[in-house]
């Protein structure tokens, strides 16, 4: 074990999986020469060559087809967003084509390929760069998508996903890049996806969360302790398929639960969550699932007004006691 | 057969050559004359475009290739399939949904898919194809191959994103692929000139320093030789073309659009139509001496019976069985998650 | 009062908001000369002229575009998707641009504009072309979508639609166009946007719906009337803003429900009326929530598994029995 | 000022020009230096991207306008704002993220808006402005107008899709816009070599049947010459115009990426810098005696005063109120719904 961040983490991930398969290429904009645009994927080009790690233009619809392609004639593409931002113009290639392609051809074109990138906001970067697409892409059947919320999980999720023979969509945070954590050196450990963690343990409630979301909800949680609450936290870690199994053993057990997300609210993730919930805990619930999620606005810039638009750890704690039925 | 004209070896290859194309293009009028009848008695449903007209371009392209190159299309796919090698049978079959269509009845006219052949399908988004074949250059280009990847497209398609992000990263990158416009002047019911700003749609090759051509798309052996020299030069010099050929659709754009009459008039149409490709090569293979009109008329039956055939074929067959709904989803369908296993099981899932 | 179709109904709103207001005009692929694909636009290129009435290559995220900035400049543009299927491709413009602008702008530049066409599946267009995304737009502030199911409610949200200074998305239905019913030929009626309908008046089970599911909705309680079941079809009508209200007084009222949608599940319209449900009606619920949606699969060609993929009556019906606890 | 060759009207004029140009050029340079400062020590936060060693552009252009026509750009838009009226306090406001700026904090650096000047943003995706250029253009032509919409973006945007779609559509359509790739060679950290397979940027004017210009970005008088005709030619003629500008970028991509050292050579940054386009005019004026260095010291004293008078506004102005999140983001509030009712009452929402 050693520390590493998330950021690190990635990067090891994408090296020990260019060095245990030829197949398996990074492409996208400012991969190579620049180190990436958030430095995950630095020092591969010196290692890897341009052959494989390539640097594209400003065509995110473009040379998310190129990976599609690639995968069809059977190279393991690893496509980077900058951030899934520009993916939105992306969306064809990875809805229509690499999420369809093993459906419409009958299981003869398998799609062994992985889009990643930073999702959702980081500080101050106003609407149109701030935008968290977890709910889009897990309405996709066909893709699988996954949002590690630490160091040692983004390790083993990545490396799953660049094995994973299905399209697979990794969820980064820009803000999770620099946090740090215990990570496995051992290059064979991989983390099974649609397995969710419990991080924390605890019996008065269940927050059930994912992705950046899951240091908030920790946060929360020891927040929450210091005033006698004690809380579950589920981390999905695999947004699509669901770990729906975690997700009712834990509610079955504590009888609350409160969802946090990043996104917006409307046919958000926890949303979902909360069909799940009714649909399997129906009897076990003591009060309505509470929500945790971006206010419904397109993102603005000013500091205090970001701040008041994210969900937060504070958020969190208040909506643990609300549905425990404490005063605030 | 005809033996005047083959005395030598080289008059009986080219003869060979000719019998082979229009063999080739009288398959796929048949077939797709067949297919409209399935569809106006709704043997065959949804979309259903038709390549009839065309068929000098498929048949000339094809035969530039070698089997271990990779076909790519948009939804106008019959005709290219059937070129490229497909059988009728099981392309017949998809489109009438069933079982043992090449893609399991799960795809359909606009997304047939051969991985024998290397066709890599019939695709329905206009434009969406073009940065795939360059991702498929691309992979030969890694694996330091010498295949090709050719991908056909309609004119319209020119004017969409996809196709000026993909053949700019395709010159940059010097890969194996060669871009065809099947130029056949409208994109559903719009003609080129009120689509299109430069109507010499080769121009745009320049954009991203590639080489351009244009082509008579009748002309099977126009089609032939030009694709010869554009595949040699992805196969070689690993540089991309873009080549404009020029051909017109005798039928609507879909089955459900009138041939003429709205868009399109009765007099442009009957025009175009006189430069039919299959007669074009029947009267200079009658004139040559290449075959005789029994002979035509004996590939034609032979056709025509492989279309019926094909039709018997496919309605013989079995619809896809219920489980199929969930195969192929992903490609370890255990994973597929609660959601998808609850389906089948109970009322509304 | 006057018998006609959900396509015509669509076309007479165009006609008379483009007869109203100068400032309107229409444009999209096919909409002028062809009469438009489905033939909504019938007879407009007639009327108006091609200045208002306007074809464009095929080029969705260009003429999206050009909606937005003709919007900024004070006109009112209807933005015709041949279908919803190829919208994907312009999805950048109307959520970035579109959703965003009087936001960015701090309410200097409203975007006063329609993005209609057909949404869902037809009859085995197969996947790429057989998709509903009303709730990737639902999900997003800065819209509103309206989903109408009837030919008076088409008309009358259309018009509301184009009068609206906010970007209107209109989910149609390419099943629907062929449709009867009454509509309302004085040219100053809409229906408020936001505002749900009671289509069916019953007390045993809410079914929450809305656009091609309201049909599917109304045939499933015909049968289930047969049966001594009597259910609430509440058609949403406008799909964001939801109108809560009528579906918490609803559910008050029958202690059940079922949400009927044409999308896939994960993350749909259906988890977030269940999420409202629960917040607004926990203790009022006899059972949980049943959904019926698309199967979570790209949609097949073949009739057979398409017709098991949809949501229809008969899966309706089943999931109303099964909150009733009755027998199938 | 200096009095030597203002005797005609025509010199006085020449000189009133020139002066204008300077102060514009100088307002621009002065203000970033400061932003640059702000963002520095977190007065600025987000991405910032600096448009100083641009400045020409901005100026040459801008003046080449009338009040009522139309400009719209990328994220890198300060100088552009500038250059068109807008006050610097304002401006330095939105970057503060404070309720007195162009767009009452909620924008910031990448989205400046300004109804008043027809400034319409400051837009984040590469490319995405594009096409609403166009439809601003259309609006024009809609109502039989007579103003233009210029259109800033980068080189590296002349590879996304989106810009092929618009001016196909601007061609085809014959919409007075004009659309000004600023070439500074670099796309964030990516050289036009490694980027676009036809480096000759407005060679792509061809594919559009568009006429294509190329001038030099750090004089601003032959800017402003070419923008007169590509504007008298959108004015008149209701043509479009694809027109390059070579230009540098004397800073790194924002405020996050260093000047040189890494993508880009520091002797390369610096033989660029050499032709700084204020010291250029400067120079120019100095030699044709329109100014002495006195007058020149007096206005770059003027704009470092206006850039920190700017500050000093900015930093006094007080933040959005908190009810600001919630506005603006329907025209009529009354209908968002329960959602956002809900969510300044209540935990979590
Ligand atoms: C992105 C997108 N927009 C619209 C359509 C609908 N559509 C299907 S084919 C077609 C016309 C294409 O014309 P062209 O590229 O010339 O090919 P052709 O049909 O003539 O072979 C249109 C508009 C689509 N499938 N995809
Ligand atoms: C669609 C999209 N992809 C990527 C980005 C990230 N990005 C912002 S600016 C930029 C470089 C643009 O370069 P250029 O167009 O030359 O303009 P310049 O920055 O030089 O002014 C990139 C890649 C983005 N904003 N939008
Ligand atoms: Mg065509
Ligand atoms: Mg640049």
């Amino acid at each position: 074990m050693t520390v590493m961040t998330y950021r690190d983490a990635l990067n090891h991930a994408l090296r020990e999986e260019l060095t245990r398969d030829e197949s398996v290429f990074l492409m996208g904009e400012e991969v190579a020469e620049y180190n990436g645009a958030y430095k995950v994927s630095r020092g591969l080009l010196d290692e890897f060559g341009p052959k494989r790690i390539v640097d594209t233009p400003i065509t995110e619809l473009g040379f998310a087809g190129v990976g599609v392609g690639a995968a069809m004639a059977g190279l393991r593409p690893i496509i980077e967003f900058m951030t899934w931002n520009f993916a939105l113009l992306a969306l064809d290639q990875v809805v229509n084509a690499a999420a369809k392609m093993l459906y419409m051809s009958n299981g003869q074109y398998k799609m062994p390929m992985v889009f990643r990138g930073p999702n959702g906001a980081a500080l101050q970067l106003s609407a149109q760069h701030s935008q968290a697409w977890e709910s889009w892409l897990a309405h996709i059947p066909g893709l699988k998508v996954v949002a590690p919320g630490t160091p040692a999980d983004a390790k083993g999720l990545l490396k799953a996903a660049i094995r994973d023979d299905n399209p697979v969509v990794v969820l980064e945070g820009e803000m999770l890049y620099n946090t740090k954590g215990e990570v496995d050196e051992n290059p064979d450990i991989v983390i099974p996806l649609g397995k969710a963690e419990l991080k924390r343990e605890g019996q008065h409630c269940s927050i059930i969360t994912s992705g950046k979301m899951v240091l908030v909800a920790l946060q929360a949680a020891d927040q929450l302790a210091k005033q006698g609450v004690n809380v579950d936290v589920v981390d999905l870690r695999t947004i699509r398929p669901m770990d729906v199994e975690a997700i009712a053993t834990s509610v079955a057990k504590t009888n609350r639960a409160v969802v946090v997300e990043e996104g917006w609210e409307i046919c958000g993730i926890g949303a979902q969550v909360v069909d799940f919930i009714q649909r399997e805990c129906f009897d076990d619930l003591d009060a309505p699932v509470v929500r945790v999620h971006q206010a419904d606005v397109p993102m603005p810039y000013a500091k205090n007004l970001e701040k008041l638009a994210k969900p937060d750890a504070a958020k969190t704690v208040a909506a643990v006691k609300r549905v425990m039925y404490l005063e605030d | 057969m005809a033996k005047k004209n083959t005395s030598s070896p080289a008059a009986a290859n080219a003869r060979d050559t000719a019998v082979a194309y229009l063999h080739s293009m009288l398959m796929q009028r048949r077939f797709e004359e067949k297919s409209a009848e399935a569809y106006a008695i709704g043997k065959i449903g949804g979309f259903c475009h038709l390549y009839i007209g065309q068929e000098a371009v498929s048949t000339g392209t094809m035969a530039a290739l070698r089997p271990d190159d990779y076909v790519i299309t948009a939804y106008r796919d019959h005709g290219l399939a059937l070129a490229r090698g497909m059988t009728a049978n099981e392309i017949m079959a998809e489109l009438f949904g069933r079982a043992t269509g090449c893609s399991g009845g799960k795809g359909g006219s606009m997304h047939l898919f051969e991985r024998k052949l290397n066709f890599l399908g019939g695709h329905g988004i206009v434009g969406g194809h073009i940065p795939i074949a360059t991702g498929v250059a691309f992979a030969i280009s890694y694996r330091g191959g010498d295949q090709v990847c050719v991908c056909f497209f309609g004119e319209a398609a020119v004017n969409i994103g996809a196709f000026h992000e993909a053949l700019n990263m395709a010159s940059l990158w010097n890969l194996p692929v060669v871009f065809i416009i099947e130029n056949n002047r409208y994109g559903m019911g719009t003609a080129i000139s009120r689509s299109t700003a430069q109507q010499d749609v080769v121009k745009r090759a320049a954009s991203y320093a590639m080489i351009g051509t244009s082509v008579d798309g009748q002309d099977v052996f126009a089609v032939r030789k030009e694709m010869d020299e554009a595949i040699e030069r992805a196969r070689k010099e690993q540089r991309p073309t873009l080549v404009e050929v020029r051909t017109t659709r005798f039928m609507g754009h879909s089955m459900s659009d009138a041939a003429s009459g709205t868009y399109r008039s009765k007099e442009e149409l009957d025009q175009s139509m006189q430069r039919d490709p299959i007669v074009l090569l029947k009267t200079k293979m009658l004139s040559d001496g290449m075959i005789t009109e029994d002979d035509y008329k004996k590939m034609d039956d032979e056709a025509k019976a492989a279309a019926q055939a094909a039709w018997d074929f496919a309605d013989a067959s079995p619809e896809p069985s219920p489980e199929e709904l969930f195969t192929h989803v992903l490609s370890d369908e255990s994973t597929v998650g609660a959601a998808n296993n609850a389906e089948l099981a109970g009322a509304g899932r």
